[in-house]
Order: C-alpha cells, then structure tokens, then sequence
C-alpha cells in the first residue's frame, strides 16, 4: 500500500461574499471518504468560515456553517488557524463553530510544507 | 455621493481607494464582505474610528447577521436594504469593488 | 424615483446578484420604479435557465424571473453572453438578450443607478 | 512526470483558465502526462459549447477540448456546474461531468498539483 | 432637450488578468454614440489599461489597448488619471497610448461628485 | 515550496500572505496581474528587493509581455511557461489568488 497522500486545505475567503469557501468545504467533505491524509488552514478571511452565530435567513442564502461541525465524524479532525489571522480581525477560540489547533506563521509554514498538495479555497 | 464597499478591508484595497476620493460628509455603506470592516475589537477599529470624523458608516445589518457579526464599533449604523434604498434616494452611488 | 440596476459578477460564486437582487426588492416594495437591470460581465451568467441549486439553497435566476414578472427589464449584455455560453437557447424566462445601447438608455432614465460587483 | 491540474475561474472573466492552459501546454510539450483537469468553482464555466467569442480573440472551450483530443482528462464538477447552469445539454466535446471523487483521484495520482485560481 | 447625462467610467482594474476593463471599454464606445457626456478616469490598477507596449500574442488573447486610440473619433476626449495611482506604479504619461489629463485626488473627488452616474469597471 | 501568486500587489493582499509563510528560499512566481510587482521603478521596488533577499523571484515574460512592462526589477528572474513547469517540476506548488 502506498503512503496516504497530505493534502491541506487552505481556505483565504471570507464566507457569503464569494462561494469559495463553501464550495472548498463540499471538497474537503468528498475527500474525507479517501482515506488521505487531511488537513483543514483557515488563514486570512477564511477565518471568517468558521465563525458562530451565523444567520443567513434574511438573505436566503445557505448557511453552511454547520457542516463544519460534522468533519470530525468523517474522520477530519486537523484544523488549524493561523494566530495572526485571527488576532488581527479580533476573533478568539470562543468564537468559532469548531476547535482549531492555533499555530503561528513559522508552525502553519512547516506544515506546509510537508503537504503533497495544497488546495486554495 | 454615497459610497458602497464590499470587499473585506484585509484583502483588497478597495476601502482605501474609497476613502482617497470621498469627500469629507460623503456617507459610506459597508456590505457584504466589507462589514467586516465594521466590527468591533479588530486590527482596523482605531482606523474606522478615525474614518467616522469625516464620514457616517453604514453597514448592512443582512450582511452582519449572515456573518455572525454582532460586536460593531460604537458609531457604525446598522441598516437594513430599506435603509440602503433611502441612502440611494438622497445621493447618487458609486460602488468600489 | 426611478432607478437602474448593473449587475456585474455570477450567481452563486459573488454575492453581488445577491445583493442586487435585495436592493431590488426593497426599492419596489418603497413604490420606486426600475427602469432596468442590466446583466454585464459575469453577471450574464445569472439567466440561465439551467441554473439547478441545491434543494436547500436560494434559487438566483428564479428570484430574478420573479422580478421580471413584476414589470421589471432584464437586459443580458450580448457581447458578454456570447463569451461566456449564454444566448437564447438558455435565456430563463424574463431576461432579454440585448445591447450595450440598453444599458446607456437605463442609465439616461434613472434618477438613481446602483452597480453590484467590479 | 504525472501533472494534475485545477481550474477554479471561468474563462474571459480572468486570465486563470488562459494560464491552466498555458500551463498544460507546455508541460505536455516537455513530455510530462497530465493525469486530468479538474473544473472547479466557476472554472465550470470553461466547458460549455455555447461559448461564442469575438472572432479575433482565442475561443477558450476551443482550446480546451483540442487538449482533451490529445487524451486528457477534462472533469467539470456536478455541484458547481449545476449551480451556474452547465449541464450535459451544453457541454462541449472532451469535457465529462463527474464529482468531487475525480479532483481526489487526480491529487492523489499525480506528483504535482497546481491549482489556477482562488 | 434635456441636459446630457454626466457618466462617468471609473477604470480600477488591471487588464487581462481579469476582463473588467476591457468589458469596460466595449461599453464607452457604445455609450459615445448617444450624445452624453462621458468621461473616462484611470485610477488604481485601471492606470495599467492604458499602458504603451502591450503584447498578448504569446498568450493568444485579445489586444484591447489600440481601442483607447480611437476614442477620440466617438467624441470621448475626458480623460482623466489619478496622479497618485500612476506615480505609485512607476509610470508617467510618456508610458501611455492615450494623453489623459493628471489629476490629484482632490479634483478627481469634485469631478466624481458632478456625475449622474458613475460606472466602475 | 514554490509559491504562485497571480493578483496585483497593489490591489490584493495575496502576495503578503505568501510572504508571511514562505519559508527562505523558497521560490515565488508572479504571474497573471502579480507581475506588477516585478516592475522596477516604483513604490513597491524596495520592497521586492528586500523579498528577493529570501526568495528567488521569477516572472512570467508571457504576461510581462501582454502587459507592456519590459523593465523589472533587476534579480527578478523572467521566464517562460516552460520555466513555469520546471520549477513545478523541483518543487510543489502553492497557489495564493
């Protein structure tokens, strides 16, 4: 058997202004069925995605947040946020949907790269 | 003229470009990505703070709701897309995308 | 008052239509006139009638179909609809494929003229 | 060397479709095979035949399928070509539309992946 | 008669890696033909529109820069670069394919505020 | 690592972002609008010499082409798609849009 392939997710967009986050966690959904090996970066805006106390209702928008919450049942369970990211726009652990590991610049750069593959989002 | 930002402030340069070219009064509405711009504790409080001396902010309260952003910074107005019409109404827009 | 619309991005992928869709809405129920909303750049994208979200989703071309129900023009730009696959065969209900010329005509009659997107 | 490549904006709009292409091209040209193309996002957009551009401009789809006649994998993804209107009814030659699956196979075979876009 | 609409096309973006401007442009050659007044201003990464030099035969993509030229012919002569903006990037109006009028940000500030309509590509 | 970044400097924060987490000596490509930032001659110059301190720098000569722009700054390597795919070749890439 060969190695499972590193593959991390690097999600750099806020939610709701653009789809690529939504659209990068129906991805990472998929690929959680292959068995690889997968991680989660929520860096920049993309720490917006993972944000509480979303209400899409009044705009009629799906509110994918949720579905964060469901990663660790499909065996996804290497989330990571960038501390700067996140210090920065004034967010703290308390405020998002799931637990990421917090790593800084030098942690999420080493991460990187031992990826295989790195997909933006 | 009424200003209309929709990009968040940490990635694009578009509040910037805004603020270069809006006169002092012009009032400013902060939607989609952009009412990031309008939350409280942030990296770019002092800078929206300083903003509001020379211009009412607005932000849209669908676009905040959406985002879970409930925490605004003191002075920012939320309204509603009634509230973007009667905006539109009085001055004429233009968008910085 | 009478207002125009451009918008300027695709469904789904920018909120812009989104948000114009919105302004829309509320400008109507205001007792405000649309002259028009002109579809350019990827905004062409928002008339097709293929267009097949998610059950759970908004559905983008129908909500804007509704509007054109309601009396409101629909303008798909051609030059931008031909490059990017959209011409009559998929033209959902209430949009018309037209010209640039439609847009300055909007833009000449409204009092007010709002750009989603670029 | 095994090359997996994604598309993830639609072409005209920006210049990330033009580059993938520029990209495979010279990467097949330097013997190295392409283990497919995914179509992502609004890269979805690049696979419609409908796609009609100004007679002195490149026809993006055009280019596209001429790569797939070469025997590469050209993989529009259902989800998001379902929400910008991209079905089998407007899909151009070379082009299948698949899932997700096919983007993870493709990563996994190859020994780089570069994503255009996003 | 009533009075001609001041338009304005506010150019931001930079040419080919996205369509804005070129998009742009098709729509002040159709807009010249209806006897508005039109002007056209340069600003950001727009500055890049009209840039002297331009070769896209490599990459097979449409030149649009040579259409800048003929605008003269369609009665559109105001336009108008941010001097800020141009400076930033190096360039002066030796480097372009059309002769716009520089403008600091406060003139272009009253020039935004007399439009009726101001279109951003 | 190699690091593709394709959004004008000017307008995006994506060229940042790269620099943030790329480690030293990994190399980065400009190419589509993210050219720009190899011209010489302007506000970000000193900048992209500090960069080119820790990274190679390598522009795509197709969109310096498209884009009239013929003086970079110099250490800015220029090369072509089929550079493009050498250096995809050494290392694996990274895409910031």
């Amino acid at each position: 058997m060969s190695e499972p392939t590193k593959m991390m997710f690097m999600m750099r967009k806020a939610p709701y202004g653009t789809i690529y986050s939504f659209e990068g966690l129906e991805a990472v959904l998929v690929m959680g069925a292959y068995e690889q090996d997968i991680s989660l970066l929520f860096v920049d805006d993309g720490v917006y995605a993972i944000k509480k106390g979303m209400d899409t209702s009044p705009l009629g928008i799906k509110d994918f947040s949720p579905t964060f919450r469901v990663l660790d049942g499909y065996d996804i369970d290497k989330l990571y946020i960038d501390k700067e990211s996140m210090e920065a726009r004034g967010l703290t652990l308390d405020d998002f949907v799931v637990e990421p590991e917090v790593l800084d610049k030098e942690q999420i750069a080493k991460l990187m790269e031992e990826q295989d593959v790195v997909f933006p989002f | 003229m009424l200003h209309l930002v929709n990009k968040s402030p940490y990635s694009s340069s578009s509040l910037d470009s805004c603020l270069k070219f809006a006169t002092k009064g012009a009032p400013i509405i902060l939607f989609e990505d952009a009412i990031y711009g309008a939350m409280a504790g942030t990296s770019l409080e002092s800078k929206m703070i300083e903003v509001m001396k020379d211009h009412p902010v607005y932000a849209i309260k669908e676009d905040l709701m959406a985002r879970g952003v409930n925490n605004i910074i003191p002075g920012v107005r939320e309204i509603d897309y009634t509230g973007f019409v009667e905006l539109v109404e009085q001055h004429r827009p233009c968008t910085w995308s | 008052m009478k207002f125009g619309v451009l918008v300027q991005e695709g469904p789904y992928h920018h909120q812009s239509s989104d948000s114009a869709y919105q302004f829309v809405k509320a400008a109507m129920d205001k007792g405000h006139e649309i002259v028009g909303v002109f579809f350019y750049h990827d905004g062409v994208i928002n008339s097709t009638k293929l267009t097949d979200p998610q059950q759970d989703d908004r559905h983008i071309q129908k909500r804007w179909s509704e509007i054109a129900e309601k009396g409101v023009d629909l303008v798909v730009c051609i030059a931008a609809a031909k490059r990017r696959g959209i011409n009559d065969d998929v033209l959902a209900p209430g949009f018309r494929i037209s010209g640039l010329g439609q847009l300055t005509e909007m833009a000449i009659k409204a009092d007010r003229f709002v750009s989603f997107g670029a």
